[in-house]
């Protein structure tokens, strides 16, 4: 039988993969983070965070980025994007918000950013 | 028979679809996004199709990460519209199309696709913002039912460009010999350019967006051979979802006719376009 | 690199778990199908692999028909033995190799199949039968950790005998390239000829069954060439779950050396069936 | 384009074929049967069966299928003997009384038409 070895995740700087590996990292995380779209959920949440993320099963690190609010350690936690703007929504900030997090300026500084053509590549 | 009649590229970003349900469309931010979109409106509302198949992924609102298929395709009658977290967006419920639906899921898997069978389904915005591009009034109903096929462009591996493109040619053969006088629509969706999270966050690439809006149209084998790793260096993390643009080229003729297309940068993060082409264009012999 | 050690082909029947949870293997019912299992068992008791993958499918336990899945693959640690109504079969529950199990995603994806990812999964008597029919008394844990993979055989259109050979020679492929030294066993459930409802219920096809036991060791070609519509019609409705056997020898090589057969009217309502294979055999140069 | 029309279920007298129609008809009595795997559902269905069915929204024809223990009606209103079979189950019925019932035949002859080979095919 011969061998074919897959491709594998890309290896790009600055950028992460959500592969398969994170997704299990992150899964009752990500899980968590959906179950916000209720109200009801959120309200639960918002009352007790650590205890609605003890709940889901998160590890005490992923606790910790949630109840911080450390968007880059949720991402480096396993979190998706997708799944992590759920709890960016709770608080009421978008994802211009989170792209100054992640790249180290206010929400305004990345909206201008964006406005002029956004970060070009390469 | 039924036909392909037209095939529509379009983003799907989340505030498309909010600036047009809080009336922001005339904003300066905006405007510049909307004009652009006019013309093909103009030409969609003359060219009314029996059934669109809307090729998009969710986004943490219809499905989870416990199940992540490659592929699937909706077979119900009807999807409501999801409440991703603050409201669903006050826009009608999308009316499926079943027998379409089964029709496509026996002629892919004779084909070889490997699709997932979803019997009910919840659709979020990457189904209904290209529904609002298309049709921003649409009242009480969009214009007609709709098939959902989802692609999962979230979690590596993502099926390569070159599957995406030979899903989308064993699509159009699929919905050739669907034995009735149905004239449908292929809406590809997401993109272009963008990265949400990473340094990389805020990327727009706009000449890989030049060069694949005019390689959908007229080359799209040459994006087909794209390997993913290129598409994510190139036109970022969330970029990848460009090979949705695939499946809805692949369901349509060697020639397509452009009616129109519009680039725009940003729409929040993201560098948006729409392109829309005619597949009634004369062939080659 | 990993390799393929040897292949196994078994019935799933769920009375035959009972019959051995229960004590009930050397009544006259029974005895006949369980001798026949004795040289299999024997030989496998000597010949542990590191991993094994079982090709399975799941009956109304740990998935539903709400999203059907035409290929599925488990990326767990862990799989839970469903309760399927009454108690969970006394055995252990099976550990997981999610290391493999993402290989095989990346690997099968990009030679384009279009896998479903379960991170989690309860797992029936469809995968926890053949397990026994392997080890009939773990003690504590099975024999190595397992990869599930399962296959619609239960809602049309199931994926063709060629689709099924192609992913299994894909999964051959795929686990040759594993870079971890492990010996890998694959085992191919379900069948043999039976129908379970309409009037045709407690169909037996002896003459098939022996014409398919035959070729799944030297020519399963000819296996993959046969419609599903054959299949139905001769091995009956659940019958065409053989396709699964499929998978299981296209990941073997050319070549396979029968260490034993064995076959049996009735398990319920079913034809069983043993066969395992020695993937060792020496190659035509 | 060329068209290329998918074989279709195939039509084998006797034979049910669960395709992809039959299972839209029947899936909500599916997930019934299928939820009838924990004592506490079992419990609840056989308090009031019919209240059980409407819960699930079984039509009229399915949920009379159900409280008659009407198997062949079960089967032609979409169930799947897989997912019917749990209720068969909560009867204490075996897979070869099912056999029995779709063949016309008692139990007891199902099970000896088995041990002398089945029902052969052809
Ligand atoms: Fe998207
Ligand atoms: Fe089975």
């Amino acid at each position: 039988m011969s061998a074919v070895a897959p491709s594998g995740p890309p290896d790009v700087p600055g950028t992460p993969v959500f592969d398969g590996r994170t997704s299990r990292r992150g899964l009752r995380m990500n899980r968590m983070f959906m179950s916000l779209r209720t109200a009801a959920a959120r309200e639960r949440f918002s009352a007790d965070e650590a205890a609605y993320c003890a709940e889901f099963g998160l590890s005490p690190a992923q606790r910790e980025a949630v109840v911080a609010r450390d968007w880059q350690a949720m991402i480096d936690e396993g979190g998706s994007i997708f799944y992590v703007y759920k709890l960016a929504l709770v608080d009421g900030r978008s994802m211009q918000y989170l792209g100054g997090v992640f790249t180290g300026t206010s929400e305004a500084e990345f909206v201008a950013a964006m406005r002029a053509g956004g970060h070009r590549h390469g | 028979m039924a036909e392909v009649v037209w095939g529509l590229a379009t983003s799907h970003v989340p505030s498309i679809g909010a600036a047009m349900d809080r009336g922001k469309t005339e904003t300066p931010d905006w405007r510049g996004l909307f004009d652009g979109y006019a013309p093909a409106r103009e030409w969609l509302a003359q060219h009314r199709p029996d059934v669109a198949v809307v090729v998009y992924n969710d986004h943490a609102n219809g499905i989870d990460l416990d199940v992540v298929p490659t592929f699937a395709i909706g077979t119900a009658e009807h999807y409501a519209v999801a409440d991703e977290g603050f409201g669903r967006r006050p826009v009608p419920d999308v009316v499926g199309d079943a027998d379409l639906s089964l029709h496509l899921v026996e002629s892919l898997v004779d084909e070889g696709f490997d699709l997932t069978v979803f019997q009910e389904l919840e659709v979020d915005h990457g189904l209904t913002v290209p529904l609002s591009v298309w049709t921003p009034d649409p009242g009480d109903a969009w214009p007609c039912p709709v098939v959902p096929l989802l692609v999962n462009v979230i979690q590596y591996p993502q099926p390569t460009a070159a599957r995406c493109y030979a899903l989308g040619q064993a699509l159009g053969r699929a919905i050739a010999s669907y034995p009735v006088d149905a004239k449908v629509a292929v809406l590809g969706t997401g993109g272009m350019s963008h990265q949400l999270a990473g340094a990389r966050a805020g990327l727009i690439n706009p000449e890989f967006d030049a060069m694949f809006l005019e390689a959908i149209e007229k080359d799209p084998e040459k994006l087909a051979r794209i390997p993913r790793a290129d598409y994510i260096r190139d036109a970022g993390s969330e970029g990848i979802e460009m090979i949705m643009w695939l499946i809805m080229r692949g369901a349509m003729n060697e020639r397509v006719e452009k009616v129109h297309s519009h680039y725009f940068v940003p729409a929040s993060n993201t560098a948006a376009a729409i392109a829309l082409f005619d597949n009634r264009a004369p062939q080659d012999a």
